[in-house]
């Protein structure tokens, strides 16, 4: 997915490029995880349960696509487990008391989808607000319109959805939903986005520094608000998905499902300072959260409190080795006041391979000699 | 606006003529009734203190801040620029003071964002790295284009500005001080480029407070003092002194710009001495002796090291190998916080990212590094902060309506003489100035290596950083010369002019 | 390999309630007893995580899979994995809407419903020959959630009829403590003296109103009568200390139902498909009694 | 002519006042008093009874206290340009450490209640607030020294704390019998309750740190540049860390208040979503997530704002149903009429009105 050495030659800097680091490392301890439940649990090590990290948390993924781009803007959108809930309950109350096909219901509550994080958009940009508050007030606001749409969960029995939901794409004896094709698409069509259209480039460029963005005549406006009205769409097609999941509506649905996303995103190497970022770190961090949960119901004999502090302990050691190996791999010790790499005002990070490759940076012989 | 000088006859018609511009800004009257002509295929000059209005000037022509009053006419139509994008638009390309790029993009896109060349629905990267790379190797820069910008120094940064605003044919280029860091070869080489595209009729709009190369590039000078126009003048018409008068309202003695300062007679005890020294992925090897009361210049080319050498006393990049002695005592610098405390002060170059702390006030970042020297509890009582904060102000001549102005507002030379001031303030031992004189105009320049003689004459030693061979030449006492992060030699100064120094940059051994 | 030993692979809520915790400790206790080997998770009160334990269960091959759905819906898609891969589930606790029954083996468990219209019940009882007015406040659980509707819905469909009562005042308390203290401090405030009775949809928020009440100078039990739910050895006290006049019971001890059944299961034996659990209601005159015996 | 100055000069003065960045957030609080005020004519009522204030004003203050104090602590936090979403959960596991360490028991002797606690009440405190202490140490540690990222690094703490919290009361909600402790949260000094004095004790030595030593200024440079701050010689990851672990130390110090008040503690719901409530008060106060300039009272005002509202939906019986509802219009009001260009509006309206006369 790193798009910029399409071009000239190939050399070994590149094999070993600094960005693409943090994903390698990501990968690595993500293989090293599931490595260790294939040795330690007894039916660990199979295909279905390496594409049940994918049928699990399909949604997941979408909505942390959706995320990744906020996220990369600078902004943040904790709206997502909110849009999704409502997305389900929608959906339910359509389908399902008032029978419409779900070849109607899908577009318009994706359509709703986008519409509110237009609306959340046009707050933080034109009214500048900060991120955080608007789509706190929007969490609030999707989680409670649920509740005055329904407080019970609605089932749908509706024919097409069902068998729509409960359809398995055979792979090698496994399977997988349709969701997983969805979100896999997704991710495709999140790659494109952002590596290969200029409003994936601008986004990036607005997190690096969104007053330059602007002073490069770059339309930062715009651009922001169809970053939440992308994370809005994101949040609905998960609403969407985890519908096909759970095939029911509910306000509880999806709880907590922003931090999820977020962890995933930043798992995933996003920086939440705006400006660098990867889809594909997201994904990595989708199954980082996936294969933790895995190992613990492999396990089976954690006590609920155990389960908790094994999550976050083994998201800790993650997090630090992702770290640490970072840090010890790019060679250079932090400068003493490098807050933490790629802070928005970070000084120029002076890589390894200026050095190692010697200087690429030639100058003509200096006036009048 | 001085309505006793006349405007000279216009060649042809204006392309951009901006009328009674006038703008506020809270606290500062920014331009005051402005006029400003610009015509096709000519290079024209704004000049002005800090502070004049020049960038305001700017900025309202682009739409960056909206006009109280006045109007703008383009290629004789009236229009109401509102953002910087109806700019581009409009055939208006500009390169504003500082960088204003996006750190975390590679350079090649900071170059064509926003017209990226696109196949099949999708961004062409081999196309628009190849092109970048022409683009840049026309400005004899050979750089990785891939790479993220914030991996370059700040002078590669500017040459990709600059190449962003010629990479697309426009009507008007301006570039606001786009030669702040740049060595004279870069500058030659831009220059070359500008009067192609002069001979094209493009009409070009340059800011610089360089005399040299105002006069080695400009057709036509416009002076604004104090955001009034003072008047506009064909440049063989302006005598430099004239020129300086009008900016500055008085007399100038151009004379001592270009005179030797440093008298080697004030030399004394070492300060620092720093012994084989050396940050992994950095400089190695460097000998470097600083001695009370004397100004040691460092010459070199851009990316020979020179700020990494600076880094690396000042504490920022950890000594690894060889090390540094304080005063005949072996020192070790964790942090800045500890060059510090053993009385080293730095005025790093890159200003916006490591300078200043823009939304806090004059005051406070003028007292932040004492602050800081002194620790969290020993706080300065207000009234203290004031004081020290007019004292500089008013020694600097920092131009700004009050101490409790945001720094970030005030003009880019303005705030060099806060940074200035900070470290002043600090009564330091020594003080390491990269690029000190960056962005800053003629008179400021000259009290400011006044004030940094002054510094000397009491004690201080110095370590100047300049990209201007002539002012390290001028102002100290000796020079080491960096190639490549290492020391290739030492010259005494005085007897030496900048041919000797670029001859050992060059190769020649001494 | 030790190939008779039975797996039970047990799919929990969450650890959010006493009630829960009791639940927990009651099936991993009962298995211990039994000799069945348990794969217990927990969800996090989230119903996809207890979907993908229940999918890592058919991964890992277990005997029986027993679940307690918090919420009715959502279960076919992954039911019928189960099925598909041949492995019986229970159901305890609460049951689950399917379009197809054959989907789970059996079901344990209480009815939220009915314990709404116990507690409804009792009231009509208590206020027998009493003249109206009597105004209700009632601390409901967390909004949406399965016993907070039916024991609101189970109370609404006894009182309906009888117009001495109304519910003058309804709030979520989220089932805590701090919840029903605060939701009550306001509602003394608000409702100044018009409070009879507060229905509370458990016994924390049933103390913690009780605290409120304290604390505003009236006598909870007598000024206010409280009415709650799960009898927990909280509530048990709160009788006890003539505080609470009764609490409608909730068993959480479905640990030996269940590892019975599983076996009969995984015996490939018929079981019922609805095994209920025996529950009473406890008001305060009976608590002392009781109270010796209650092991939650 | 004496008076027209006289009314010219107040007229600034009130244009001063309305400009000043709390001036907006003081206006929501009160309309929402005044809301509750229109549905509850004794809202403002405040009465004496036995030394004690009584009424719902009282309440309302009372019930603030935990969340005021969360929010102080992680303004300095969010100054730096950080967030501490961990606070609910150092909440829990403070709670719980005091809950089991002083637990206690009733006996009845001779017919009489008396309690007894396991440990003397002042060590449980102690090692509740230590307990805070550390989880922020680690907090920053973790931000500070291996340079995570604010949200993800304290993200594990929010996540593993409850955990914590759950084996320290092994699942249990742990009642407190032992009489002095409720005085923390529910006791009364010179007729207000005793957390009402613990805020403002807290916020007056964030007040004296922030206007008598260099704190405030160190915090607002680290937020808004943390290089050139480092550049200027300031140790940022020094004062990172103690500006993580005062939040760890005043969330701890809001267990021990709402372990006090409800006389228990409940590892799984002590201090649930506390993290958001907290951040919320520290924006609608007006500091800026962004990092830099920071405000303590409006941190305080923020705070007093959500438990009004919160108090609101309850009293004005609000169906619960559509408590979210109610809340996210009132942010999105409170912060729409806070934004710049509502406030240009109303400027630009208010100069043409006076031009126009
Ligand atoms: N030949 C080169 N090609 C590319 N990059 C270089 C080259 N030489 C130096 N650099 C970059 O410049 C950095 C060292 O430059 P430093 O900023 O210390 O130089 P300087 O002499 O201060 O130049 P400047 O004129 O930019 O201030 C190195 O870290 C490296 O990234
Ligand atoms: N956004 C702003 N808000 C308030 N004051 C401003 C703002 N921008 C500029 N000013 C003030 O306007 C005046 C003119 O500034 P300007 O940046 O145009 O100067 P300049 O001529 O470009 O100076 P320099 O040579 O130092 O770049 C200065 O006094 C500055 O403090
Ligand atoms: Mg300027
Ligand atoms: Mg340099």
């Amino acid at each position: 997915m790193k798009p910029l050495n399409s071009t000239e030659r190939f050399s070994l800097g590149r094999l070993f490029d600094a960005r693409l680091l943090p994903l390698l490392i990501t990968l690595a301890l993500f293989l090293l995880m599931f490595g260790y439940g294939s040795v330690a649990y007894r039916g660990f090590f199979s295909l279905q349960v390496f594409l049940n990290l994918f049928i699990d948390n399909a949604f997941l993924l979408i909505v942390a696509v959706g995320m990744t781009f906020v996220v990369i803007s600078g902004g943040i959108d904790l709206s997502v487990g909110g849009v999704v809930a409502v997305t389900t309950m929608i959906s339910a109350t359509l389908i399902q008391n008032h029978h419409l096909s779900l070849w109607v219901v899908t577009p318009l509550v994706l359509g709703m989808g986008a519409l509110f994080g237009a609306f959340q958009g046009v707050l933080i940009q034109y009214f500048r607000l900060q991120p955080f508050i608007v789509t706190l007030g929007g969490l609030f606001l999707t989680r409670g319109l649920c509740f005055l749409i329904n407080i019970e969960s609605i089932t749908i029995t509706d024919p097409v959805y069902t068998s729509l939901a409960e359809y398995r794409f055979a792979i090698f004896g496994c399977f997988v939903s349709a969701n997983v094709v969805i979100a896999l698409v997704v991710f495709a069509v999140a790659i494109w986005l952002a590596h290969y259209s200029t409003f994936g480039r601008v986004i990036y460029a607005i997190g690096g520094n969104e007053r330059s963005a602007m002073l490069m005549g770059l339309p930062v406006a715009r651009t922001k608000v169809l970053v939440y009205t992308l994370s809005g769409f994101c949040a609905a097609l998960g609403g969407v998905t985890f519908t096909f999941y759970m095939l029911s509506g509910y306000g509880l649905h999806a709880q907590g499902m922003e931090l999820d996303a977020l962890a995933a995103t930043v798992i995933g190497g996003t920086l939440l300072t705006g400006g660098v970022g990867y889809i594909t770190g997201t994904l990595f961090g989708v199954m980082i959260l996936g294969v933790i949960q895995t190992l613990i119901t492999f396990d089976g004999t954690l006590s609920s409190w155990w389960t908790r502090i094994a999550i976050g302990a083994l998201l800790c050691i993650f997090c630090v080795m992702q770290r640490l190996l970072e840090r010890h791999s790019t060679g250079k010790k932090r400068d003493s006041i490098g807050h933490q790499k790629g802070v928005k005002a970070a000084p120029p990070a002076r890589q390894p391979e200026a050095a190692s490759l010697g200087p690429n940076l030639t100058l003509e012989q200096p006036h009048g000699v | 606006m001085n309505a006793n000088t006349p405007l000279p006859a216009a060649p042809a018609l204006p392309i951009l003529h901006m009328r009674g511009i006038d703008k506020r800004f809270p606290g500062v009257h920014a331009l005051k009734n402005v006029e400003f002509r610009l015509f096709p295929g000519e290079v024209h000059t704004l000049m002005g203190q800090n502070g004049a209005g020049k960038s305001t000037l700017i900025k309202v022509l682009t739409g960056v801040h909206p006009a109280d009053a006045g109007e703008i006419t383009l290629a004789g139509q009236q229009v109401h620029l509102t953002a910087p994008e109806a700019a581009e638009a409009a055939g208006i390309r500009t390169v504003y003071q500082e960088v204003n790029l996006c750190p975390n993009l590679s350079v090649a896109e900071n170059i064509y964002i926003g017209r990226f060349p696109k196949r099949a629905g999708r961004i062409d990267w081999a196309t628009l790295n190849r092109a970048a790379a022409d683009l840049l190797a026309g400005l004899a820069l050979h750089i990785d284009v891939t790479r993220p910008l914030n991996t370059y120094p700040i002078a590669v940064q500017q040459m990709v500005a600059i190449a962003r605003a010629l990479s697309v044919d426009a009507r008007i280029l301006i570039l606001d001080e786009p030669t702040s860091s740049l060595d004279e070869d870069e500058v030659q080489k831009l220059f070359t480029v500008l009067r192609q595209l002069k001979a094209r009729g493009m009409a070009i709009l340059f800011v610089t407070h360089f005399l040299e190369q105002t006069y080695g590039i400009s057709d036509r000078i416009t002076v604004l003092r104090n955001g009034e126009l003072e008047g506009e003048y064909r440049v063989d018409e302006l005598p430099r002194l004239t020129l300086i008068h009008k900016m500055v309202g008085r007399q100038i003695d151009l004379e001592s710009l270009n005179q030797p300062q440093a008298n080697a007679a004030t030399a004394g005890e070492t300060f620092l001495n720093a012994r084989d020294a050396g940050h992994s992925g950095g400089v190695q090897g460097l000998d470097l002796e600083i001695r009370a009361g004397e100004v040691l210049g460092l010459g070199g080319l851009l990316g020979s090291g020179r700020t990494e050498t600076a880094r690396l006393l000042f504490g920022v990049d950890g000594c690894d190998s060889g090390q540094l002695a304080v005063g005949g005592k072996q020192a070790h610098f964790k942090s800045p916080h500890d060059a510090i405390q053993h009385g080293i002060g730095y005025c790093p170059e890159d200003r916006k990212t490591e300078g200043i702390i823009a939304d806090l006030s004059v005051r406070e970042n003028i007292i932040l590094a004492l602050q800081a020297k002194r620790g969290l509890f020993r706080y300065l009582p207000k009234k203290r902060q004031y004081a020290i904060a007019d004292e500089y102000i008013k020694q600097l001549g920092i131009k700004t309506p009050d101490a409790d102005r945001p720094i970030g507002l005030l003009s880019g030379g303005n705030q060099q003489k806060a940074l200035l001031a900070r470290w002043m303030a600090t009564d330091p031992k020594m003080l390491i100035l990269d690029e000190p004189t960056r962005g800053i105009d003629v008179a400021a320049k000259l009290e400011i290596m006044d004030q940094v003689l002054a510094l000397t004459r009491k004690g201080l030693a110095i370590l100047f950083i300049s990209s201007e061979m002539g002012e390290v030449v001028r102002v100290s006492h000796r020079i080491a010369v960096l190639r490549d992060r290492r020391k290739v030699g030492e010259l005494p100064a005085g007897s030496v002019d900048e041919q000797a120094v670029f001859q050992l940059i060059a190769g020649g051994e001494q | 390999q030790a190939a008779d030993k039975l797996v039970l692979g047990f799919a929990q809520v969450g650890a959010e309630s006493e009630w829960r915790t009791a639940n927990t400790e009651s099936v991993k206790s009962s298995a211990k007893e039994a000799g069945v080997e348990l794969k217990f998770s927990d969800a996090q009160q989230k119903q996809e995580n207890q979907i993908k334990a229940i999918r890592s269960y058919i991964a890992q091959k277990v005997d029986v899979i027993a679940f307690s759905p918090v919420v009715e819906s959502g279960w076919e898609p992954v039911l019928r994995e189960a099925k598909a891969a041949k492995i019986p589930v229970i159901l305890t606790d609460r049951a689950v809407k399917v379009s197809d029954d054959s989907l789970y083996t059996s079901f344990i468990g209480s009815d939220f419903l009915e314990e709404g219209r116990r507690g409804g019940r009792w009231l009509a009882d208590h206020y027998k020959g009493v003249t109206g007015p009597i105004a209700i406040a009632e601390l409901q659980g967390t909004v949406g959630s399965a016993p907070a509707i039916d024991r609101h819905n189970g109370l609404i469909e006894v009182i309906k009829s009888d117009d001495r009562f109304k519910i003058i005042a309804s709030q979520s308390g989220d089932f805590t403590r701090a919840g029903g203290k605060q939701v009550m401090e306001a509602f003394l405030k608000s409702h100044a003296k018009e409070i009879n009775v507060v229905y509370a949809h458990n016994d924390d928020m049933a103390i913690g109103a009780i605290q409120a009440i304290e604390e505003a100078g009236l006598k909870p039990g007598k000024d206010i009568i409280v009415v709650s739910f799960d009898a927990t050895k909280g509530g048990f006290q709160a009788m006890m200390a003539g505080k609470m006049n009764v609490s409608v019971e909730c068993s959480p001890l479905l640990g030996p139902q269940l590892m019975e059944t599983a076996k009969l299961v995984a015996a490939g034996k018929p079981v019922p498909k609805r095994i209920v659990t025996k529950e009473t209601v406890y008001p305060m005159e009976t608590a002392a009694a009781a109270f010796p015996s209650r092991k939650y | 002519m004496n008076q027209t100055s006289n009314t010219g000069g107040m007229r600034a003065r009130g244009a001063a006042l309305a400009r000043h960045p709390l001036f907006l957030p003081l206006l929501a609080l009160v309309a929402l008093l005044l809301l509750n005020r229109a549905f509850n004519p004794h809202f403002f009522q405040i009465v004496n009874q036995d030394g004690h204030w009584f009424g719902s004003l009282i309440d309302i203050l009372n019930r603030a206290s935990p969340l005021a104090l969360v929010a102080l602590g992680m303004t300095p936090v969010i100054a730096t340009r950080g967030v501490d979403v961990s606070v609910g959960a150092v909440v829990a596991i403070s709670a719980a450490t005091a809950a089991v360490l002083i637990g206690g028991q009733m006996h009845i002797v001779n017919g009489v209640e008396t309690y007894a606690s396991n440990v003397p009440m002042s060590v449980a405190i102690l090692a509740a607030l230590g307990v805070g202490l550390l989880c922020g140490l680690w907090n920053g540690t973790l931000v500070a020294w291996v340079g995570m990222q604010p949200i993800i690094a304290t993200l594990i703490l929010m996540v593993a704390g409850r955990g914590i919290a759950q084996l320290l009361t092994a699942g249990q909600i742990v009642t407190i019998y032992y009489q002095p402790y409720f005085y923390l949260g529910a006791g009364y000094l010179f007729g207000l309750p005793f957390a009402v004095y613990l805020v403002a004790a807290v916020l007056g030595l964030l007040w004296w740190l922030m206007k008598h030593t260099a704190l405030g200024l160190f915090i607002t440079a680290i937020g808004i540049n943390p290089v050139a701050s480092g550049f200027a010689g300031i140790k940022a990851r020094t004062i990172t860390l103690c500006v993580y672990a005062f939040c760890g130390l005043s969330a701890g110090l809001a267990g021990l208040l709402i372990s006090s008040n409800v006389k228990s503690a409940d590892g799984n719901n002590a201090g649930l979503l506390m993290e958001l409530d907290a951040i919320l008060a520290v924006t609608l106060g007006g500091t800026s997530l962004g990092g830099g300039h920071f405000s303590l009272i409006g941190t305080l005002i923020g705070a007093l704002i959500i438990q009004t509202l919160t108090y609101t939906t309850y009293s004005i019986g609000v169906p619960p149903e559509a408590n979210l509802v109610v809340k996210a219009i009132v942010v999105f009001v409170v912060c729409v009429t806070q934004s710049d260009v509502v406030k240009k509006l109303v400027i630009r309206e208010r100069m043409t009105l006076e031009g126009g006369r």
